[in-house]
Order: structure tokens, then C-alpha cells, then sequence
């Protein structure tokens, strides 16, 4: 991995998607630099899934461009991971999830075995080894597909809301994973709705809403003095949708 | 009704008297039929998990083709392979025309098209499901296919068993290429036919109550191996 | 008539042949028989073995085949009115130009079938019962040769068609036995030609019959009647003989005034 | 290779003189084969569906019944129906015999295994994501029927194609009961086997050749309406 | 609604449930009363999910007995209504989602109009009711799956982790909902990984750990002087799986 040189900053300019008639993702510029932990928070249905895809490039945007400005003509997606905000597990073991996308990366049976082994315990998943992934509960997949993740050992890890369905005393465990694999030099850029969680983890906060990058600040600089009125209101959890909707 | 009571007992009495002639014909039916199916899945359901995963210009006109040709007259299909492997035909030389061989080849293109119209679908579904999370993971188009040909195995199988279907059904394309010879490249399809048109029809429905007695064997055979596959996954 | 209603619905069904029907010959004649009468002819053509079965169970109206033996006695069993001779062609002996059992010419038709089956030079039989299977068993037992012990080895039962057993024949370099208007109206003869002809044995008589109607309540009698009267009259022979392909008739009348 | 170009020729010829016997045939093949598949769509969708849904005893035997009935030689169902519709029959009085009804009856026999086989697997696996919160709504067996074959309405679009193409390729069920009569019950396929039968083989691959014309055209056709309609539901 | 006597209480005997050669759910006893809101708390894979769907009749115990005694020979199921972990939408859009539901029940169509407007608006879905449900984001679809349980009127909501997705404001607008639907007479019985939303929301918990019901106690009870060690540390939030997965 240090071997290899970063494919980040990734540069965001103008980004903009839209889908069924509607501009979900409006204009969205920002650049991602190595290093910090960078956390997108914003209120239900302001567009953090869609920005983090369209960052991994699942999606394409339909205006302006993201370009991951390291990698140099390199195809930059090898060295990404994504964990989804519903996780989704192939019809196999929980072992052979992991193993089937280190296969992807054709690393070698007897390495692929050793990260498997490593980091199902780290996950508290190695008794389920062998159980089908469907059947796991939720937060036991959330817990894979971020095993799965880990495993890969990207440069850049997206983690869409990783501990949603997780019992507190994991959510805090899985922080300390991220923690751990952010020592290692692996960026992170995750959406949480635990505010808690954000300030915890986040080194620097994107803030968006209906789909308008409003805030880009260190986590700080965001939590103490917020520029933005939404941002501002939404830290204090008030809700938009009831103001908004019911009047109207 | 007297004509299904005597269909329902030639049937039987063919089978009890175990006729050597039946068995022959049996055994050619079946090795005809599986390796033609066999062959066809090997390139059906690649085929038509590419056409679901691979963009390219004209997939469109491509899918179009594929359902279209479901619909391809196995005479038609027997027409094409019949003056390929004729003797004045570009394959000629090979002289496989009215041997098993020629029956396989026209029955394999008469099934490929269905079960990569099908295969095409079911990986479509799969991809709404899993598409973005195997990207994600770095998989190529190629290794996606794998992947899904392989999530979607339980229900692939129908779509073979479809293509089993038609190939074991069929008697316009083996009677051209075939040539119905006795002892040679007659099957129970062209049997059938044949006895129909001497006008024997109890003894063609007892064929044809042979055919689904046979298929209903060969189907519920394959059902029971994926039931079981498919609880020792579950677990 | 069963049902003599509305001009369109008048019709009757004829059970015949596929030698009748893919030659052309219906196709000429029952214009003419159509325009006189106003009565739709309809015709399901199969092979002589299904043709008698169509007709035995009431499924047709007139039964129109070629193989007398069968024809008479569908009239005994009493599926059957009358049988009339209608008009007769002839058999031919096709093989592959280079003629491997040298039967070339000869006039004892059995005694050419014979030599392909001394040099096992392969045989294409009809193998589905139809009059022409039946008229080559005949002359195969006149010519002494049982074919039953042949085998798969140079006696090939195809199990269908004339016109695809020509092609057959036709891949396997391959002898057969074909009615002459089949014969001339097919078009794909590669490499075959005729090789014998003219034997009295190759005759091939074709017969009409009404389906009885006290057998089948439902059966156009009037109107089937009155096709078989027209067929047998001698507008509608001489229907029959004018019919041609590239300049050969194909089919001879020869009714006599009574039925037999 | 001359006979395929011999066919190109004929059915090119046959297309540009717009030959008034081919249009009678083509219509009249579009006629049986639709009105077969709708009937068979009408019947199957909801029979393979039961068969994904309802519990009852035996039911793997049905499935395993069905999925065998889809290698039915169409000469088979052929017989069958003659012998029911045949004036010594027990339908014998309907007077259908020879009729585009009765072939209409035989496609449709042949194709509602087809369909039925592919729905149950369609159903079922609909059933998988969202069985439990069909239940939880409370939607009884028969509505939650309705509901998946909605929710599955484009998957199982591929499955009424495939029974579509069975049913205009297939040539032995219509030529036994509709007796092949010229003007009244002469459809493409069977058209087709008379030439074949004739030895006019260019003729014949000229009919197929259109004939596929005709199924790429009707496939397409179908096919951009499901997309059109797949669009306005995305949005 | 009021005019139908109650189904409950719902009566749990020794309910087991076992799957994969596995005891999922062991000899589970408990009385679910009408009125107060009961809140099932338990670490990732407890069984929380499997317990609800028990309760509603989805999957059927394999040992013991789950029995509506109120419902007293009439169907129990058309009275209750589910949010589930992840919520399933049809593929129709946000107003038909709602709408099927309540066509089940056979409600008349104005009446079915008019509830579909009332929940969408409480929701905050009123604008998305003509969008496709399945490209709402998480936390949309699972307002939507909230609503959609909420038309319905049940006499018995259960809801397996209603806000595992919500943004901070949301959850707490959801919660006001819940309280608002009890207020009405429906039994709620529901999951949180949100210690402080049980905290909230609860007038009794069930602890589960490891498919065994540890504790039943109301909410003040459990949570000042929980009885079981087990519980006194969930509600520390420690980490179960990470000592005994990483110790054996
Ligand atoms: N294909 C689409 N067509 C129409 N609208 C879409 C489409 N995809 C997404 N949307 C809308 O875009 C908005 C943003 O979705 P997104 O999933 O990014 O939200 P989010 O911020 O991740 O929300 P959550 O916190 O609930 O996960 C939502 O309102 C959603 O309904
Ligand atoms: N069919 C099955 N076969 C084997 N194990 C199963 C099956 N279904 C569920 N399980 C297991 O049962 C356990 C309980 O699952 P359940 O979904 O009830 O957990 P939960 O308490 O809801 O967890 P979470 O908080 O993650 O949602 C899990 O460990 C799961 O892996
Ligand atoms: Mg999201
Ligand atoms: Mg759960």
C-alpha cells in the first residue's frame, strides 16, 4: 500500500446530478485531500448517498467533474472501498464475502485466507464464518460489508452511514476500527446522522442540504460557529420537514 | 376416447416389453437432446449474461434478435444446418449430415437463443441487486458475469430446463438433418411423427406418453439436485 | 348437405395425399370445380395411412388416395360409400447420375430393385406406410428381398415425406422409390435421375370415395357427392389431364362409368 | 451456399410482389399465435404464480409436472386435441376440427407450461424480497398473487416472449389440427414443411427467413413498448 | 378502532425458535399487555428482529406457543401492522405504496385518499408522493415504511429500529409520532440500538442477549438497577463481542 502513490486529492468542480427530472445534486465543488477524516452530514434526503457514489464513481454526474488528481492516467477504483448504507451480501458464507472481493484484487489464496481470518475476528463475525451472509442480521452485515471493506485495504474508504444499525457498544467499537485503519494512511469519507459520532470521528464536516454543498469547514470550526442558518439549526436537530412541509 | 385408451396401452405395453427398438430410440433421444442442451447452455447463459451487463452499440437490436429468434421454426433452423452440412454445402467434406452429430448441432441453435433470452433477464434483475456493490468491489464486467451467473443458479436452471424443453420437443429440425433413419438418427419426436403420419395414432400417443414419462424423470431428477443444493446453501 | 347454409360456409373436406396435393394438381383443378358449383373445397392433405384414419373417424368428407387395397376396404368396413377410379401416374426408380448397382434402363423393376440390395447400395424407403411405401413393399417382395432383415445398412427407412425423401436420397446418394408427379414437381433433384420406368407394376391408381354418412351423421353427402360426380365427369377429367409441368402431364384420368 | 441465396431471393421476391397468398398466411399466422399466447398469458401467469405462492400437498410434483410439460412435442398436444375435437371426439359436435380455433387451442396448450414454469420462478423469487412485508400488510394469497406478478410485470414480459416464440415457431400441433388447408388454416410454419416437404427448400427457408422478419418485428415492437413503460415508472 | 375489543395481550410461552441447525430464539416467556409502549433492546444478532417477526406471525416458533388471547378466535393479523429493519417498498410510487396498504384492508377510495394525504404530510413526504418509492434514500423509505404501518391504524405497531436512519430532527419528530399513535390506543412494541431514544420512549423493556430473554421490567426499573450482569453492561455500552470473540 505505501508503495504506492495516493490517487487523492480527489477535486469535485461544479458536480452536479440529476435523475428522474429533478437536479438532486446541485453544483457540488470541494476538494478531498489525504489525510483527514472527512464526514458528510445533512438532513434525510439531501443527497450524502448519491455524492458519495458519485465520488466512487458509481454514478456519473449529468454536469461538472470529479477527478481524482494523484492518479496520474492509473485507474484510481482499485484503490477505493465502499461500505453501502444497506449493506448487500453475495448468496455465500460470511468468509466468502470477504474472500470473493479480495479474489477481485487477485491477491493469493493463502494471504486472501489470512485476511479473511483477520478481519472477521476483528468484526466479531468469526463464529459466523461459515453461516450464509443472508441470513445475518442487520448489524451483523453492516459489520461485514465493513469487514469486507477493510479487507481490501483501500486508499480511500466511503462509509455510507456504517453504524446505523449498530448496538452501542459496536458503533463504538467500529469507530475504533476506523480509527485504526485511518493510522494506517487510508483516508475516510463517511455520512453519519449521530451527531455524537460526527464530532467524535470527523477531522473535517461537509454539510449538505437538498442537495447544496452549504458548508465545507474543520470539524471545529463547523460544530462551534457554524456560517450557515441550516447548518446552524440542524446541529440543534431541528427539523426542516415539519417547518417546512406543515406550513406550507 | 377409445383412441387415448389404446394410446395410454401401447405405451405400456411398449415399456413392459422393454422393446429393443424403444430403448434405442430412448437412448438416442436423450444423448441427442442433453448434449445439445448442455452445449447451449455453455454458450447461452454466458451469452446472455454479457448481453445484460455489456453495453455496446446495438445491444438493443441484439436483445431483440435473441427473443426473436425463440421464435425460429426448428424446420427453418434444420433448412440452415441441412445445406451447411450437405454434401454440396460449405461443411460438406465433414459428412455429418443425417448422423447424431447434425441433430445436435440444430438442436443447440434452436435452444441457444432461449436460454440467452432468459439468462439475459434473470442477470438484469440480479445486476439491479448487486450491480453497484460489485463495482464497487472492483469487479470487471467479465468477473460480474461469473458472479451473477453464479448467484442466479437456482434460478437459471429453469431457463435450462425451458431449453431442455424445446429441445426435447422438437422434430422439425432432427427430421431434416437426421432424416428419421431407422436404427440410425431416429429419435422419439420423429417417431412419433412417423407414426402419426402412417396413421397410427395410438401408437404415436403412446410415444408421446413415453416422451413426458421420460422428461417428467429427467426434470424431477434435476429439481431434486437443486432442492438439495439449494438447502445445503441455506444452512 | 350437412350444412348448406351461407355461400362462404359451404364446404366440404377431402382427405387426400400429400402426391396430390404438393404437385399442384388440386391446386388447378378446384378453381374450376369451386366456380361451377359454389361448394369450397377444403383439403387436408397427409400421408394415405392418416388420410384413411381422418376419414375412418369422420374428420373428412371425401377420401382421395392411392392405394386401392385400402380403399376398398374402407368401403367394406362401411366407413365408406363407393370407391371410383379417379386417374392413375406412374412410379419411377430415382438414383444418384453415377448409378453404383447399374440398374440403369432396365424394364423388370424388380429385378432392378434387386441389384442395389445384392450391392447394398443404399436405399431410401418412404417407411411411413403411405401408398408409395406400400407400392415399393410390394415390389420388394416380388423382387424377393427382405428388407425387414436389412436393417439400418443399406436400407434406410427416412420415415417421412416424398419430397424430403428425395432430399434425403438425394444427400445419401441414395436409391428411392417416387410417384412421378412428386418426381417432376420437385425442384431440388441435385444429383438424381431417373433410372427405371415404364414397368406395368409401377402403376399407381388413384381412388375417390364418399365418407358414409350413415357411419358419420355429419358428412356433406350432397356436396362430396357431387365433387366425386365432377371428378369422374368428364369436364373434371378433362380438368385432370390438362394439368402440366414443364410440358409433362402428370396425372391420367381413367374413370370408368361405374364405381367399383 | 445457392440455396441460401435462392432463399434470400425467394422471400425478398415474395416481400416486394406482396404476394396476396403470403399476406393471407402471415395474417392468419399472427392471428393464431397471438390470440394462443394471450389465452396461454391469461392462464399461465397466474397458475405459475400459484404454483411460487400457494402451499398445498403435492405441489413439487405439479412443479416438477409443469416444467416437464414444457418439453411437450407439439405433435403430441397436436394429437391430443385432434382426438378430442375429432368428429368421433367428445367435442366432435363443435365442428372446430380443421379450424383456426382448434389450432389456436392446441398453441395454447403448448405454451401455458412454458409460461406457468418461468412465472413460478419469477414469483418466487419476488417473493423472497418481499413475502414478509406483503404479509405483514396482510395481503392473502390470491392478492398477493396480483401483486407480484405486477411487481415482476417486466421479467415476466421475457417469459410471454419465450411462450410467443414457442408458439409461432412450432409446426406439428397446427398442421394435425388445422390440416394445413390452403386459405383457411395454412399459417407460416406450416407453409413452411409443405415446401419442405415438396423439396423446395429455398422456397421454404424464404417463408422462414420472413417469418423471422415478422417475430423481430413483433419482439421489437413489444420490447420498446416495455422499455417506454419501464421509463415512466422510473421516474 | 375503538368500537373492536382488543387483541392483546399477547402471550409468549417458551417460544423457540431454531434455524441453520441453530437455537435463534430460547424458550422466550413474556405477556405483552395492552397500553404501555414495550421496548426490546439487545446487542447486534440478540434476536430483536426475529423476536417481532414471531410475534406477528411471519415465522412460526419451532417450540412454544405465541397467542393473542384477546382476539379470541378472530384473525389477530389484520390488527397489526410492522415497520421493518429494512424497510421493502413496491415498485410503484410513494402514494401507491401507502395507498396498497390500505386497499388490503379494504377501505373505501376517498377514505383511502384522504389517510394517504394525512400520513405523507406527517411524514414529511408530501412532495415525493408521485416519485418511484424505490429511489427514495434510506431515511425517506423508512418514514415512508412508518407511514405507510401508521395508515393502517393497527391496534398493535411494531416497529424494528424505526430510526436507525433518521438525521437527528427526524428522530425525534418520529418519536412525538409514535407517542402520538399511542396516545390513540395502539400497543407499540419496538427495537432501538438508541439507548437514549429507549430511554424516551419506554414504559417497559425487554433485554434480549444471545436469543434469551434476560429481563421484562419497566423502563425506570431496568435501567437504574438492571438485574442481569449482561444488561448492566449493554447499558454501558461494552462490548460483548469484542471480548469473547477476541479472547477464545
Ligand atoms: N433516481 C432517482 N430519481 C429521483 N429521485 C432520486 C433518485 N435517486 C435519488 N433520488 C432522491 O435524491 C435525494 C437524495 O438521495 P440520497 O440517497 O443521496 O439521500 P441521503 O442524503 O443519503 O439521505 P438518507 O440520510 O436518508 O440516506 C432523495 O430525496 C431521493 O428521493
Ligand atoms: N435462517 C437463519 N439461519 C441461521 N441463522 C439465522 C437465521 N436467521 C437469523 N439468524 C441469526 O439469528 C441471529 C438473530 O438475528 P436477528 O436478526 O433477530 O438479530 P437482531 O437482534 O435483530 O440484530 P440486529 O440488531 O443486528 O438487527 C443472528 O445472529 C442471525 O445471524
Ligand atoms: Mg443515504
Ligand atoms: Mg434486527
Amino acid at each position: 500500500m505505501k508503495s504506492v502513490s495516493s490517487i487523492l486529492p480527489l477535486i469535485l468542480d461544479k458536480v452536479t446530478f440529476e435523475a428522474g427530472g429533478k437536479r438532486l445534486i446541485k453544483e457540488v465543488s470541494c476538494v478531498l485531500e489525504a489525510g483527514p477524516r472527512s464526514v458528510i452530514i445533512g438532513p434525510n434526503g439531501a443527497g450524502k448517498s448519491l455524492l458519495l457514489r458519485l465520488c466512487h464513481g458509481l454514478i456519473e454526474p449529468t454536469g461538472g467533474s470529479v477527478l481524482w488528481s494523484g492518479a496520474g492516467g492509473k485507474d484510481p477504483s482499485l484503490l477505493q472501498a465502499m461500505v453501502f448504507q444497506r449493506p448487500v451480501m453475495l448468496r455465500r458464507s460470511v468468509a466468502a464475502n470477504v474472500d470473493y472481493a479480495l479474489s477481485l484484487r487477485g491477491l493469493p489464496s493463502d494471504e486472501r485466507r489470512e485476511r479473511v481470518a483477520d478481519v472477521l475476528a476483528r468484526t466479531g463475525l468469526r463464529r459466523f464464518a461459515d453461516r450464509s451472509a443472508r441470513v445475518l442480521s442487520v448489524g451483523e452485515q453492516q459489520k461485514l460489508a465493513l469487514a469486507r471493506a477493510w479487507a481490501l485495504r483501500p486508499q480511500v474508504l466511503f462509509l455510507d452511514e456504517p453504524t446505523a444499525s449498530l448496538d452501542p457498544a459496536a458503533t463504538l467499537a467500529v469507530e475504533d476500527v476506523i480509527a485504526a485503519i485511518h493510522a494506517t494512511g487510508t483516508k475516510i469519507v463517511m455520512t453519519t446522522h449521530d451527531l455524537g459520532q460526527a464530532r467524535r470521528v470527523a477531522d473535517d464536516v461537509l454539510f449538505l442540504y437538498r442537495g447544496r454543498l452549504f458548508e465545507h469547514s474543520p470539524a471545529g470550526v463547523f460544530f462551534e460557529t457554524p456560517r450557515s442558518a441550516e447548518a446552524a439549526s440542524f446541529i440543534e436537530g431541528k427539523l426542516f420537514w415539519r417547518h417546512k412541509e406543515i406550513a406550507s | 376416447m377409445t383412441d387415448l385408451y389404446a394410446a395410454l396401452a401401447a405405451a405400456s405395453s411398449l415399456i413392459f416389453s422393454f422393446d429393443r427398438d424403444l430403448v434405442e430410440i430412448v437412448l438416442l433421444s436423450l444423448r441427442v437432446s442433453l448434449t445439445a442442451v448442455a452445449a447451449a447452455a455453455i454458450i447461452g447463459l454466458p451469452l446472455g449474461g454479457a448481453l445484460a451487463l455489456f453495453p455496446f452499440r446495438g445491444r438493443k437490436a441484439v436483445m431483440v434478435a435473441i427473443s426473436a429468434l425463440m421464435g425460429l421454426p426448428p424446420v427453418v433452423v434444420g433448412l440452415v444446418v441441412y445445406l451447411m452440412l450437405s454434401r454440396a454445402g460449405p461443411f460438406g467434406a465433414l459428412g455429418l449430415l443425417f448422423t447424431p452429430t447434425a441433430m445436435i448441432i440444430a438442436q443447440c441453435l434452436l435452444v441457444i437463443p432461449i436460454i440467452a433470452a432468459l439468462t439475459r433477464q434473470t442477470v438484469e434483475d440480479l445486476w439491479e441487486e448487486l450491480g453497484e456493490q460489485l463495482r464497487s468491489l472492483g469487479a470487471g464486467p467479465w468477473r460480474a458475469l461469473w458472479t451473477l451467473l453464479w448467484e442466479g443458479r437456482f434460478s437459471l436452471f429453469t431457463a435450462v430446463l425451458a431449453g431442455f424443453g424445446r429441445a426435447s420437443a422438437e422434430v422439425g429440425a432432427v427430421m431434416i438433418v437426421g432424416g428419421n433413419i431407422d436404427h440410425v438418427t431416429r429419435v422419439m419426436t420423429t417417431a412419433i411423427a412417423l407414426e402419426t403420419s402412417k396413421g397410427d395414432l395410438a401408437l404415436a400417443l403412446g410415444l408421446g406418453i413415453i416422451l413426458i414419462i421420460l422428461s417428467t424423470g429427467i426434470n424431477g431428477g434435476a429439481f431434486l439436485l437443486k432442492e438439495a443444493a439449494q438447502k445445503s446453501q441455506m444452512s | 348437405g350437412g350444412n348448406p347454409g351461407a355461400a362462404e360456409d359451404r364446404f366440404i373436406i377431402v382427405a387426400s395425399t400429400t402426391s396430390t396435393d404438393n404437385s399442384g394438381l388440386f391446386g388447378h383443378i378446384l378453381p374450376v370445380f369451386e366456380s361451377e358449383t359454389g361448394i369450397e373445397v377444403r383439403v387436408v392433405a397427409v400421408g394415405t395411412g392418416q388420410a384413411v384414419r381422418l376419414a375412418e373417424r369422420g374428420d373428412a368428407d371425401v377420401l382421395l388416395v392411392h392405394h386401392k387395397p385400402s380403399e376398398e376396404k374402407f368401403v367394406a368396413d362401411g366407413y365408406g360409400v363407393r370407391r371410383f377410379d379417379v386417374m392413375y401416374n406412374d412410379f419411377v426408380v430415382v438414383g444418384p447420375r453415377s448409378d453404383p448397382a447399374a440398374v440403369r434402363g432396365m424394364d423388370d423393376v424388380a429385378a432392378a430393385m434387386a441389384k442395389p440390395a445384392a450391392a447394398e447400395a443404399v436405399f431410401a424407403s418412404r417407411g411411413d406406410n403411405s401408398g408409395t411405401h406400400k407400392k415399393e413393399l410390394g415390389l420388394w417382395k416380388a423382387a424377393g428381398v427382405d428388407v425387414a432383415a436389412a436393417g439400418g445398412n443399406w436400407y434406410r427407412e427416412t420415415g417421412s415425406g416424398m419430397g424430403a425423401t428425395l432430399n434425403t436420397a438425394g444427400g445419401l446418394g441414395a436409391y428411392t422409390l417416387a410417384d412421378r408427379a412428386t418426381w417432376i414437381s420437385f425442384r431440388n433433384k441435385g444429383d438424381l435421375e431417373i433410372l427405371v420406368e415404364g414397368d406395368a407394376r409401377l402403376f399407381n391408381q388413384y381412388g375417390v370415395v364418399l365418407v358414409s354418412r350413415e357411419r358419420h351423421p355429419h358428412v356433406k353427402a350432397e356436396d362430396g357427392q357431387r365433387f366425386i360426380d365432377w371428378l369422374v365427369s368428364p369436364v373434371g377429367q378433362r380438368s385432370i389431364a390438362r394439368f402440366e409441368i414443364g410440358g409433362q402431364q402428370l396425372f391420367h384420368p381413367n374413370a370408368k362409368k361405374e364405381g367399383s
